[in-house]
């Protein structure tokens, strides 16, 4: 809710039922683009626009994960997918020398049976998981301390809710006052409000997912790092030419 | 009820002992006996061959220890039996309780069956109640060590001494040393002559291990051990292929009976409780623990297994091709080993088949019918037959015949007492068959036969006293054998009748049988002894190596006999045997409590005149036409005659049929391998494998073939039809189809990989809405 | 010794992972260094499992001995638990014996297209696989093992295979791997249905037995363990790879597939299905005993079609495979001390064929059983050594067979209690029947090719000869532990009956004296009055 | 925002990438498809982790991307090598391998 909160914030009046609906909004037109785009990577004709269909999912993605409120994931799904492995692919086409144009050969006729075990799939798994986990709320949980550098602010800049909550501050102050929030008075303050705060600054969980990443996942880490030089030392040897 | 009673020879009271473990050291340590012969195998197979005479001095020294150590054993046994203290604490049975009650339960079932039996053994139990003369028991004695564990229950391995088991270590070792000593002449210079021992001590071995083996998976161990051995010496000469079916179809005829085998044990097994223990089974089944119904089954059960082994009447087949192997083998085999397992096994089990047959009351049961039958219809193969070792094959399975007919009436004694006699003459006629042979290269009577008694005499008389002997007349041993059968069978009242139950038609088929064998034998005979020589070359008398056995088996098929005169005979008094009548049956029938109550007959000297005078017309006839009609008109024609040219058997019209279907053996063979073996090797088998290819393995590849072809027209029909043209609107896709429907090959593994999905998201489901 | 009780089974584990690991770094040109390697490191598995006999107290053979147990991956509970008692430590020493073994026998024998060290690779790594799924405790950890082993021999037979390869090895893949998927999801739904917070067997086994999951659940995922193991074993119908796959493969592949591989499946049986779901084992023995019993038959029908010996062989494996099905079937611990004796039986004898039939390969070039001939003329010794292993393969008491043939029949009269046992004693004498077939089509193999003078076509082919070094050395120890087992079998079912004990349930395990017309069949299911009430509640809140 | 709504998105970019998979015959798609799978599993990911309020989803899910990297660059890498070695890369074509 984090980016998406402060988009909001310029809506000062949104209430939390607005903001989900305007998250619904935002997840209907994504999933119908990704739908589209990754049924036509599936069926196209054409192996470039394949290709291209495909970046346009991998974004619906990493849109998806920005709405989710992990940043970090997204913003690593838009460099690493569409910045680095889209571009193998379509190097992976030029090389293979794809016809640039429709390739119809790239079909083979079992697509009744795929499309059959697909929909099957779709079936059980999407009854699997209506039946398990049928309304089950994304709750975004208590959203991470904020924090927050005490600086000068002028009192017309701080929003309302600021000021309906510290009474005590801005009492008999003028607009074009200068003011100090202090530190205390910022904690006193509930979340959805110290983000109203100037000068707070708000963070993603990026931190708690350094955190993870270089305490208690240490290991798959150093493992993922293995494996991606093994990767690249084996794609030199399966391609290079003897 | 007492008046019936007072007509028994021998009503004992049950002494309620079984057995001891502490006795004489050879009784206790049997169990080298069989080592030694099994040691000597492994022996000859790594060393035979660089020894001078190949292997044979092992296996020659190995059972002559043995032999030496059965004697021993003997000796012991023969003190043991009477004088073995058996108040002794040591001594005891398996039973808990072993009081009236049960034996009462025992009574009463069989009062069902039959109103006779109930008083018989109603009246065992009343006088064993009054304690008239205490009997001195005959105490085995065993010895075992844990083999292992299954199911929480402790397996032994051990061995048992008692009557028959001594005698059986004398009769094998006896046979066997013989063969062995014969064996290093007759079949020296063979391909084979190393394995040839090393598989004669192994045969002589796992005999005398199953013999001494104190419970049934032993037994089933060392009984199909004897086979094993068999399979290998029969198919000595495996390079030609008559050879190795001979074998194929002995070790496949015996594994037919061995399915009884493994039935009939088991199902011992757990109606005994859970033990293996022979002394065990029999005293429970003696005390009526096991219930009548089981014992039935296992009974008949293992009677298969007998009919197989023993070469009984439909599973003999196997009997007569195993002649293929060398002839010192056929001795063993008829003589001492292979074929009297089956036999052994009844005795040993006694209690099983006297209780689950209802021998005792019955005037006809399945072991006696069987027996019976045997009798005639293997005497009347014998008749047919050019080869003389089949004529002698056939004989064995007529004698033994006799041996499961004396069981099956509950004449116990009777056919351990034929099983030791009909070892020596018969191991006599085999030996002397191959004596014979040895000379001639040859086992056809009538081409390569004729007057050999100017050639060999020490052969001729040995076979001549031999076959005396198996024709049953009196002195010789089989004279007092058979006799003891026919009076055990107690048909039309003879033996004080219904002493084990009226078994006339046993008595019936018994004197023909006899009236048979003397007539077969007198034709063999003739055949190769007298009239002409129609061979090549210069026969001659076999080497001291082959005649000694002859003679030493010849005394005893001569003397065996003596050692079971019938109690009363000379003396008049029949119910107290003086000490030199009725030795063998002293010693060797076991007198506890694991051993059922037989009743004894008395001899008849009636029975004993008329079976002699019928044992003598079979005979007489066969010289009338052989001696004195074949040979008449031989001497007229100056032919080398073996029948007459008219004879009835080609004049006859249902004479005639009668030899073909002897020549053709009741058409059994034909039977078993053209219909059952050659079905189930060909057609079966073949469809089986139809079935494999077609139908289970096309499965796999056929619903592979299936989706695509599904994936096809729902491509053409669905897919083509509406899907596509929505989608991809440029139509564009409409050129594809043409491509798409072109056939591929190819591409199994998505094909399979989509059905991976497909099977994984069904079984997913399954259990989505199983739960 | 504590820090080898500590770390032994991770050793033995992980060391063929360790020795491919070395041989990768040396080029594959230098052909002795991976042998020398590979063989080293096996023999090093085969000491630590020397000491292990050693160490192993067989007083406590129903305990987990020299276990570990380490948090894995946490999130779904899988530990990384392992341990060996009675029941896996034949087949574990029968796992270090055989494949020390197979490279022996490989050193000059290696198949075409050659290539040692990715030979060798893929049998150190297959050597990981069957260790790991014998002595794991936990299923995800079993899981995992037992999938490692499939793409080894997928790739032994597709690369080192005979003619129609691709075909065969792709078969037994994917028939495999469809297997295992159903045994995952039956895992799975194990799991999350019993609520027991664990993977671990005896976890799970204890969660089932207090009982919050239906018995409807329980028959299912003991069907869908069923389909998983059975493939493997292979259970009559779905045996339709094994012929392929063992016609096909390599003689090596052929040897630890049949020795090792095909065990995993009854293992799975007696170690996971039965122990954790002993209400539906009852329920589905019935079947198992008759696909098992159609299996010994059939399997032996089709041995007397076939005319290539190394199928034979193969068919002969789903006839011996029945009856350590019919064996466990029966669900006493005489069948299933049967069933793992039948087990360590036939991964000796059959594997011994294997090798014998590769030889026979090697010196003819063909194996078509109508085109051989007189082997005790041509190769006396390698006759002979057929001959016996056809007298241990088809049940000859003394040898091996016998013990695992016997006892199953023995315990088909008397199944666990719950079983309809009129029915289980039609299996014995249909099993009992199976024997006179092994017997037949073994001998007529035997006669057909060891006996008679040989062909013209090989009359006097030098190529034909007895065993040479290598093969006696590798053949050697397998037809000693043939002999030795089949007259002291004590030395298996005393180990493995302790832990057989402990693992049935005791409601299953029949008294082998129990006479069952004494007993009350129903009885078994729950005890006393409560518990019935309890389940008749279950019920109740089951139906949906 | 319910949760489900990512999951069955999920779920269905999941089955259109194993129709893909099943379906397509070029390499270079098939891998493509691989990828919608990847991501519809990382969708899955996060939007537990965003459930569950935790940053374990989007620590795999990092991770996820990172291995999908590496798969793309080997997967391409044995794409070119089929391609220069047949002048094809159509998938139904490909021999089984040999040593």
């Amino acid at each position: 809710m984090t980016l998406l909160a402060q988009v909001a914030s310029d809506f000062n009046e949104l209430t939390s039922s607005e903001v989900d609906i305007a998250q619904n909004i935002a997840f209907g037109m994504i999933a119908a683009v990704m739908l589209f785009s990754a049924f036509r990577t599936v069926t196209t004709a054409n192996v470039v626009h394949a290709a291209l269909y495909l970046v346009i999912v991998l974004a619906g993605v990493a849109a998806l994960f920005i709405l989710l409120g992990s940043d970090f994931v997204g913003a690593t799904q838009v460099l690493v997918y569409i910045g680095a492995i889209i571009v193998l692919f379509l190097f992976g086409i030029m090389l293979t020398k794809a016809r640039l144009g429709d390739d119809e050969s790239v079909e083979s006729e079992r697509r009744g049976m795929g499309a059959l075990v697909g929909i099957l799939l779709l079936v059980v798994m999407g009854y699997a998981l209506v039946d398990t986990f049928e309304n089950a709320e994304l709750t975004f949980g208590e959203p991470e301390p904020i924090a927050y550098v005490p600086t000068e602010v002028t009192v017309g800049d701080v929003p309302t809710p600021v000021l309906e909550a510290l009474p005590d501050v801005f009492a008999g102050l003028g607009d074009d006052d200068e003011v100090t929030i202090s530190q205390a008075d910022f904690d006193s303050l509930v979340p959805e409000v110290q983000r109203r705060v100037p000068g707070a600054e708000v963070f993603g969980n990026n931190k708690q997912i350094a955190d993870s990443i270089f305490s208690q996942y240490i290991v798959p880490f150093e493992a993922v790092s293995v494996l991606l030089l093994a990767a690249l030392i084996g794609a030199i040897v399966v391609a290079r030419k003897e | 009820m007492t008046g019936l009673l007072s007509s028994f020879l021998a009503v004992e009271a049950v002494p309620d002992v079984s057995f001891t473990t502490e006795a004489n050291w050879f009784l206790e340590n049997v169990w080298i006996i069989p080592l030694l012969p099994i040691l000597s195998f492994f022996a000859i197979l790594f060393f035979g061959k660089r020894l001078p005479q190949g292997g044979a001095e092992i296996g020659i020294a190995a059972v002559g220890l043995a032999f030496v150590l059965a004697i021993l054993t003997n000796i012991a046994w023969l003190d043991h039996r009477d004088n073995f203290d058996y108040h002794d604490g040591e001594t005891r049975t398996h039973l808990e309780k072993h009081d009236d009650h049960a034996e009462d339960e025992h009574a009463s079932a069989l009062l069902e069956v039959d109103g006779v039996t109930e008083s018989v053994v109603l009246s065992f139990a009343e006088e064993g109640a009054e304690g008239a003369e205490e009997i001195h028991p005959s105490v085995a004695v065993i010895s075992e060590r844990s083999w292992f564990t299954n199911g929480d229950v402790d397996f032994t391995a051990g061995t048992i001494v008692d009557g028959p088991v001594a005698l059986m270590l004398f009769v094998v070792t006896t046979i066997s040393l013989l063969v062995h000593i014969y064996s290093t002449d007759y079949v020296s210079g063979d391909r084979r002559y190393t394995h040839f021992f090393a598989f004669l001590s192994l045969f002589t071995g796992s005999m005398l291990a199953y013999v001494v083996s104190h419970n049934i998976l032993q037994m089933i161990v060392t009984w199909e051990l004897v086979g094993l051995c068999s399979f290998a010496l029969i198919g000595h000469w495996w390079e030609e292929k008559p050879n190795s079916d001979a074998a194929l179809k002995a070790f496949l005829t015996n594994r037919v009976g061995d399915i009884g085998l493994l039935v009939g044990m088991v199902i011992l097994f757990f109606s005994a409780g859970g033990t293996f223990d022979v002394v065990e089974i029999n005293e429970k089944a003696v005390s009526g623990e096991i219930s009548q119904t089981a014992l039935t089954w296992a009974a008949i059960s293992l009677t298969a297994a007998v009919m197989s082994k023993s070469g009984q009447f439909v599973l003999h087949t196997w009997l007569p091709d195993a002649m293929a192997g060398p002839t010192p083998v056929s001795a063993l085999i008829h003589a001492a080993t292979l074929v009297v397992a089956g036999v052994f096994m009844i005795a040993r089990l006694y209690p099983v088949f006297w209780y689950g047959f209802v021998i005792p009351g019955s005037d006809i049961n399945g072991l006696a019918l069987i027996g019976s039958i045997t009798v005639v219809f293997g005497g009347l193969l014998a008749f047919v037959q050019n080869d003389i070792k089949k004529v002698l094959a056939y004989s064995t399975v007529s004698q033994l015949g006799y041996m499961v007919l004396a069981l099956g009436v509950g004449a116990w004694t009777a056919a351990l007492f034929h099983l030791f006699t009909h070892a020596f003459f018969k191991a006599g006629l085999f030996l002397g068959s191959g004596s014979v042979a040895h000379s001639v290269h040859s086992f056809d009577m009538k081409k390569d036969m004729g007057g050999m008694r100017k050639f060999m005499p020490t052969t001729f008389k040995t076979f001549i006293i031999c076959s005396i002997a198996l024709a049953g007349v009196f002195p010789f041993a089989g004279f007092w054998s058979k006799d003891e059968i026919l009076v055990g069978t107690g048909g039309f009242g003879v033996g004080a009748g219904k002493a084990n139950g009226e078994y006339t038609l046993m008595l019936v088929m018994g004197l023909v049988g006899a009236m048979l064998t003397g007539a077969y034998m007198t034709r063999c005979i003739y055949l190769t002894f007298f009239g002409e020589f129609r061979g090549h070359g210069h026969p001659h008398e076999s080497g001291p190596r082959i005649t000694i056995p002859l003679i030493i088996l010849s005394v005893f098929a001569f003397g065996a006999g003596f050692l079971n005169f019938p109690p009363g005979f000379l003396t008049g008094d029949a119910k107290k045997p003086s000490f030199w009548q009725e030795r063998f049956g002293h010693f060797v029938e076991p007198l506890a409590a694991y051993f059922p109550p037989i009743s004894h007959s008395v001899p008849s000297w009636w029975l004993a005149i008329i079976a002699s005078v019928i044992g003598l017309i079979g005979p007489a006839i066969a010289y009338f036409y052989y001696f004195v009609l074949v040979d008449r008109k031989a001497k007229e024609t100056g032919e080398k005659l073996t029948e007459l040219p008219n004879g009835p058997t080609t004049s006859v019209g249902f004479l005639k049929a009668g030899h073909t279907l002897l020549v053709n053996k009741y058409y059994l063979d034909h039977l078993y391998q053209n219909v059952i073996v050659g079905f189930t090797k060909g057609p079966l088998s073949k469809a089986a494998y139809w079935f494999n290819q077609n139908v289970l393995d096309g499965v796999v590849d056929e619903a592979g073939r299936t989706a695509v072809r599904s994936g096809n027209f729902i491509y053409r029909y669905i897919d083509q039809g509406a899907i596509e043209g929505v989608v991809n609107g440029s139509g564009r896709a409409s050129t594809s189809g043409g491509q798409g429907l072109r056939k591929i090959q190819t591409g199994k593994v998505q094909q399979y990989a989509a059905l991976l999905f497909a099977g994984a998201t069904v079984l997913a489901g399954i259990f989505m809405f199983v739960n | 010794m504590n820090e080898l009780r500590e770390w032994g089974l991770t050793l033995l584990i992980f060391a063929p992972l360790i020795g491919a690991a070395i041989m990768m770094a040396f080029p594959k040109t230098d052909e002795g260094i991976h042998k020398v390697i590979a063989l080293g490191t096996t023999i090093v598995t085969a000491i630590i499992g020397v000491i292990l006999l050693i160490d192993f107290d067989y007083d406590r053979a129903d305990e987990m001995q020299w276990a570990v147990e380490r948090d894995w991956i946490d999130i779904i509970r899988a530990e990384y638990a392992v341990g060996i008692d009675g029941m896996s430590l034949p087949l574990l020493i029968l796992t270090l014996l055989v494949v020390p073994l197979v490279i022996i026998y490989s050193w000059n024998h290696f198949p075409n297209p050659h290539n040692p060290k990715a030979f060798l690779m893929l049998i150190l790594v297959l050597h990981t696989g069957m260790i790991g799924s014998f002595v794991a405790r936990d299923l995800v950890l079993f899981f995992v093992f037992f999938e490692v082993v499939l793409l080894p021999m997928f790739f032994m037979i597709a690369v080192w295979g005979g003619e129609d390869r691709k075909y065969a090895s792709l078969k037994f893949f994917l028939y495999t791997l469809f297997g295992s998927a159903l045994m995952l999801v039956s895992f799975l739904a194990l799991f999350f249905l019993a609520g027991a917070e664990t993977f671990s067997i005896v976890g799970l086994a204890e969660a089932v037995a207090d009982g919050d999951i239906s018995r409807n659940a329980q028959i299912w995922i003991f069907g869908g363990m069923l389909l998983g193991f059975g493939i493997k074993v292979p259970m009559f119908p779905f045996h339709t790879w094994l012929p392929d796959a063992h016609t096909q493969a390599p003689t090596q592949g052929s040897v630890i597939l049949a020795a090792v591989l095909l065990k995993l499946g009854t293992y799975g049986f007696v170690r996971i299905a039965i122990p954790i779901l002993p209400e539906a084992a009852v329920v589905w023995a019935p079947w198992i005993g008759l696909l098992a019993c159609i299996g010994i038959i059939y399997g032996a029908l089709g041995c007397l079609a076939q005319t290539d010996m190394k199928r034979l062989i193969a068919f002969s494996s789903v006839a011996h495979m029945g009856y350590v099905m019919l064996g466990i079937a029966t669900l006493t611990d005489w069948g299933i001390n049967a069933a793992i004796f039948g087990m360590v039986a036939h991964g000796l004898i059959t594997g011994m064929l294997f090798f014998v039939a590769g030889s026979v390969k090697e010196r003819y070039h063909t194996l078509e059983i109508s085109r051989l001939g007189g082997l005790l003329v041509s190769a006396p010794r390698m006759g002979w050594i057929l001959g016996f292993i056809s007298m241990a393969s088809l049940g000859l008491p003394g040898l091996a067979g016998f013990w695992g043939e016997f006892p199953a029949i023995l315990a088909a009269y008397n199944p666990a209690n719950g079983l309809p046992v009129g029915l289980f004693r039609v299996y014995m004498v249909i099993a009992a029947l199976g024997t006179v077939l092994a017997a037949g089509y073994l001998l007529w193999l035997l006669q057909r090719t060891a006996m008679g003078e040989p062909s013209e076509e090989f009359a006097n082919d030098p190529h034909i000869t007895d065993p040479n070094r290598e093969e006696w050395i590798a053949w050697t120890p397998l037809l000693v532990l043939i002999l030795v087992f089949g007259l002291v079998p004590g030395l298996i079912f005393n180990v493995t009956d302790p832990a057989v004990e402990a693992n049935i349930s005791d409601c299953l395990s029949a008294d082998v004296g129990d006479d069952k017309a004494n007993f009350d069949v129903g009885a078994c299911e729950r005890d006393g009055l409560d518990a019935a009430l309890a389940e008749l509640g279950v019920a109740i809140g089951d139906g949906e | 925002m319910l949760l489900n709504q990512f999951l069955l998105l999920a779920a269905a970019l999941f089955c259109l990438g194993v129709y893909g998979v099943l379906t397509r015959r070029n390499g270079v798609l098939v891998l493509m498809s691989v990828e919608l799978i990847l991501n519809a599993v990382n969708i899955n990911l996060v939007a537990f982790g965003a459930f569950q309020d935790n940053v374990v989803g989007d620590v795999f899910a990092v991770f996820v991307i990172a291995v999908a990297a590496a798969e793309v660059g080997v997967g391409l890498a044995m794409v070119l090598l089929m391609y220069r070695n047949r002048k094809s890369i159509d998938f139904t074509e490909v021999d089984m391998m040999r040593g």
